[in-house]
């Protein structure tokens, strides 16, 4: 597959709105010469809207995976946990928000035919969503979604609308089962599934990793880690290999084959 | 882009630049990596990320955090090796892009023979001595903190290769001007200052280091003043040209180091956060001189105006 | 403010304090200017702008500018002098309120005669020698970057006082370590780091350095992880108790200077653009220590959970 | 004169709107127990709204004239010149400004009957409108406003409403005489005055200075000083005495009896 094209824009925000509990969605305007992105593929956001006059704190930008495209339109879905995600969350429509992407490699395409399990754990589950919308026509797509509570649950309304099987759990049952999202992964596979697609805290992959290696089904990962650049040239989101030496999530990934990496030692 | 009246081109080291706005080694990669966003050949170059002998993996994660106006780093300077860079990385540049290579090893030897092996290699203009690396217990400290290690350290580098050589100094000493001299008496064509200044942070609700080293690079607009101050006492320390870094992200940066005494300068972190950040500087350094009447973009070095210092 | 079950009373150098947050010299003035704002008994202490024989006038201005996440400044010691301070400010301050005198002097006898003057002061529960003012061309720099001579200085304070003995180290150093054991050699009672960090700024539309001094002293968030590096480092060097300073602005940075092994705090820049940071470092220090089930705030102490290393 | 109170309060933006060109007005909630404060005193204001998340980056606050007060409303006239003021300028009604104050010592009360002349150059316009509040009912005042064009021009209006004498300059002559606020001042002088109440830039004031001790007229400069603290702890704020020595202008100004400072060495 070759590289799509990657550019910045300075992206005026559209909407910027709670999605209820700590979860909001931000619709950027990126333009319409904007690249297509595969599902998977993340953006770099500045960490809150440009200022009126340069500041340098905080630095970095954050990334965030494409939720959904809608010709000039790009959403995403975000949980407020840090400086960054609060910043960005006080964006105001006209603001500007510098982007940078698509970014990484995404999904592997389904099989046409094959049952697959999608599980998204926390804020991992905006970087599943792409890949429903695309893999239901291919066949059958059970969505598993996590999180701590029903209010910290993201997109399960766009989920619903797919028409996909999908199944909730949360700490503390307050939406679908009390648990952890890796037990319904366990009853999924138990009823038949050909490869499982996952993202979410790494305890969580760790466990879906397990999980697939023990049923014996291919488990593509999406890490979360910390980036600074986000297109290959800080070396700061290294992952252990199986292999001997390390992945860059933002350029080998963020999608990964689970047996290629050394899970136990993800960050 | 660039006003027809103003000469940006500068001689550094004996190599006559396009202009004087280069990348820093670590933050450009390959200096592939930037071809999404705009032709390489618009920079006075880039500084490739520092090559060992060897192929070299680095240090576990997590390797970055960010802190006030800038990031911690701790990469261990993971490279491909001088090997894969000659033959996959180099070929891969379009022709005209001057390249910095950067050179690193835990031994004296090491460094010499990667400096022979890089010396002739087509597009790649002077070589860029990391004796600063902050966070490699076995390397970087060590050769650049000492003045004789130093002193060793360039005689060696200088005697393996006959393209002009650059010095990357560490910041992390008492007296930057005194290894500037070393340098200087060594036959070192050209100082690079400042690589990042050894840090520390903690994350106080696991009460572990931010970083899996513990130790890591200070890097960002938070260091832009010690950078500048460093420059500034070794351009009046030695006549070598100075190759400035240090939280460069705006022409108006840049055009601080140029007036204490650089003649070039090289963006780093900020290219992370803005992947077109090294070409702003360029037109905006263009910009300023033709805003202030600067002819050519040399007659800012050292154009301070602070008289009786 | 203080939750009932936590112990916020540390140990520093012999001294029992309230609670392990000060407030940095220099940045506190004589702490009238404070009172305003709150009761200066609800501080662990406060470290008084540093002293000299003779009252000072300092530098010209601009002494100060701001710069990426924090500022620089050269004051070069203006004070009113040790006589004026015994006499006019000392005497105003409500009893209860722990002052730490600060010393400073062009020659280590001037050093020397301060630190008498001052002991037996009431209120002056320990004296903190400046060896690291880095903007004096004839004093701290040389005093503080100097093995030697720091050597002599701490030898000279330590022999003209009997209160604890703090010395505040300069940054601006190779290896803090090796003056920290230095300080440990010589008999003093404790350590504080860091002092601002030696920096410099240019305005390009002037090309006239920033401050009339061109050298100031870096201060504020931007050098935290630097400090932090430094007190580990440091800690890891000596047994004397340790003041941690640098960048702290909330009881998180506070935190992260305990668990690296520093005693106590100072708030420096910060009581500038918040007059009420102290205050407000020791109330979150509190209610951090109560989240995390922490009985006394002295245990935080070197607690990094950093195994092997 | 015992110091009045001082404090510390996160305050509410009521207002922040366009005054024309570069200038603005900044209405802040203060609260009722905000303490009284004289003609030339000030507060400092956090470079911009306080953020949603902390970043420290601009770090320092900015000193501002107190425009007016009334009730818990506090007023300050800004120009937008640098990062702190761009900031300023963005600050939505809702948001809060750290304001601390009210600082330093103001203008002395001018003498019952005595005819005085009020300069005020560029921002200085601000500091200067409230002593012209307080004095038009003590002797006759005449205000004199400079800028560089008309547009610059701070609170003409506000000084046009109190009937007071008022005169302008301007550097292009867009509004009023053409030329310097000083060389108003100096035909003021020669038609009579009692005292000269200066604030502006340093070489509006030097002229100001000269041209009252060539009169034998007292002369009160207000200055605008770079500040890091605003009471008096960092020292940053120094300008020279006559005497040998510095004062302060956050503690013992901003104004000063013009002969008490080596006006040459201004800043
Ligand atoms: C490819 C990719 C796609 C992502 N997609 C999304 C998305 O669609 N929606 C979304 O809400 N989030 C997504 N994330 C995670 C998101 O980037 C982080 O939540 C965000 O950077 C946190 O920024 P902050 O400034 O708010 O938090 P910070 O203040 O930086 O951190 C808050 C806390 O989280 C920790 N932390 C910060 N970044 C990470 C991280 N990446 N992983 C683990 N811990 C971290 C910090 O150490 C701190 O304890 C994605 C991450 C990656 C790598
Ligand atoms: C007591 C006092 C009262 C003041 N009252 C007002 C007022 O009512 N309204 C108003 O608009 N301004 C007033 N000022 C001036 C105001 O503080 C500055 O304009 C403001 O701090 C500029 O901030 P900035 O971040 O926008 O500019 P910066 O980015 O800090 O600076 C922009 C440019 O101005 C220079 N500069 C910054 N501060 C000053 C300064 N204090 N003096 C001279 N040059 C400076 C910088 O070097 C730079 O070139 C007052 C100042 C003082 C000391
Ligand atoms: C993630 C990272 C990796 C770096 N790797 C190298 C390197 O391999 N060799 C080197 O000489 N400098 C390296 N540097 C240092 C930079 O080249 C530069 O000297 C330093 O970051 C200061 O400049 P800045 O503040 O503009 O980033 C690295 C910096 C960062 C942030
Ligand atoms: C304006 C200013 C004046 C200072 N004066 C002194 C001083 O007189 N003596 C001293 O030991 N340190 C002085 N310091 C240094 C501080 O005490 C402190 O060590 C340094 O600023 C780092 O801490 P911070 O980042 O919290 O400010 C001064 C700092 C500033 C900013
Ligand atoms: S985030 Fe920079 S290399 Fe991956
Ligand atoms: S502004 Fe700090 S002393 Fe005046």
């Amino acid at each position: 597959m070759s590289a799509p094209a990657t550019v910045r824009v300075d992206a005026a925000v559209l909407e910027n709105e709670s999605e209820g509990g700590p979860n909001r969605r931000l619709r950027l305007d990126v333009g319409a010469a904007w690249p297509d992105s595969a599902p998977g593929q993340f953006v770099m956001l500045s960490p809150g809207a440009l200022p009126a006059a340069v500041r340098w704190d905080p630095l970095l930008p954050r990334p965030m995976a494409v939720f959904r495209r809608e010709g000039a339109a790009l959403d995403v879905l975000y949980k407020v946990t840090g400086r960054g995600t609060a910043l960005l969350a006080a964006a105001q429509p006209g603001e500007r928000v510098r982007t940078v992407g698509p970014l990484g490699c995404g999904f592997p395409e389904p099989a046409p035919g094959a049952r697959i399990a999608l599980v998204g754990g926390g804020t991992g589950i905006a970087s599943v969503f792409d890949l429903a919308v695309r893999a239901r026509a291919r066949g059958p797509v059970t969505a598993l979604l996590g999180a701590r509570r029903a209010e910290e649950l993201m997109a399960v309304a766009a989920f619903r609308a797919l028409g996909v099987d999908l199944r909730l759990a949360t700490d503390d049952g307050s939406a679908g089962q009390r648990g952890l999202v890796t037990e319904l992964l366990a009853q999924v596979l138990s009823e038949g599934v050909d490869a499982v697609y996952a993202c979410g805290p790494t305890p969580m992959m760790q466990r879906a990793a397990a999980l697939a290696a023990a049923a014996a089904r291919p488990c593509f990962l999406s890490l979360e880690n910390r980036m600074a650049c986000g297109f290959g040239v800080c070396l700061g989101c290294a992952v252990p290999r199986s292999a001997p030496g390390y992945a860059l999530v933002c350029r080998d990934g963020p999608v990964f084959e689970a047996a290629s990496l050394r899970v136990d030692g993800l960050p | 882009m660039i006003p027809e009246e103003v000469d940006l081109s500068v001689e550094l080291a004996g190599v006559r630049l396009r202009n004087p706005v280069l990348a820093a080694s670590g933050t450009f990669g390959y200096g592939l990596e930037f071809e999404p966003f705009f032709d390489l050949r618009e920079l006075g170059g880039f500084v490739a990320k520092s090559l060992t002998l060897e192929p070299r993996h680095g240090n576990p994660p997590p390797r970055i955090a960010e802190v006030a106006a800038g990031m911690l780093n701790s990469i261990s300077l993971e490279n491909v090796g001088v090997e894969a860079f000659l033959r996959e990385k180099l070929p891969r540049l379009p022709a005209g892009v001057a390249v910095v290579a950067s050179v690193f090893g835990t031994e004296i030897e090491q460094y010499a023979e990667v400096c022979k092996r890089l010396t002739g290699a087509p597009g790649v203009v002077a070589l860029e001595v990391n004796a600063s690396c902050p966070h490699v217990k076995s390397g970087g400290i060590e050769f650049g903190q000492d003045p004789r290690v130093l002193a060793t350290l360039v005689r060696a580098t200088r005697a393996a290769t006959s393209l002009p050589l650059l010095v990357k100094l560490s910041p992390n000493v008492t007296s930057v001007a005194e290894m500037a001299r070393v340098c200087e008496g060594e036959g070192a064509d050209g100082l690079s200052l400042i690589n990042a200044v050894q840090a520390f942070d903690v994350d106080p609700e696991t009460r572990r280091p931010v970083l899996w080293n513990g130790l890591g690079g200070l890097s960002g607009p938070a260091i832009l003043p010690i950078a500048l101050r460093m420059v500034w006492q070794a351009a009046r320390a030695v006549k070598l040209p100075i190759c400035g870094i240090g939280g460069i992200a705006t022409a108006a940066d840049a055009v601080k180091f140029l007036l204490v005494g650089a003649s070039a300068v090289q963006v780093g972190t900020a290219n992370y956060l803005n992947p077109l950040a090294a070409l702003e500087v360029r037109d905006g350094l263009a910009a300023y001189c033709a805003r202030h009447g600067v002819a050519r973009v040399a007659d800012l070095r050292g154009a301070l105006d602070f008289p009786g210092r």
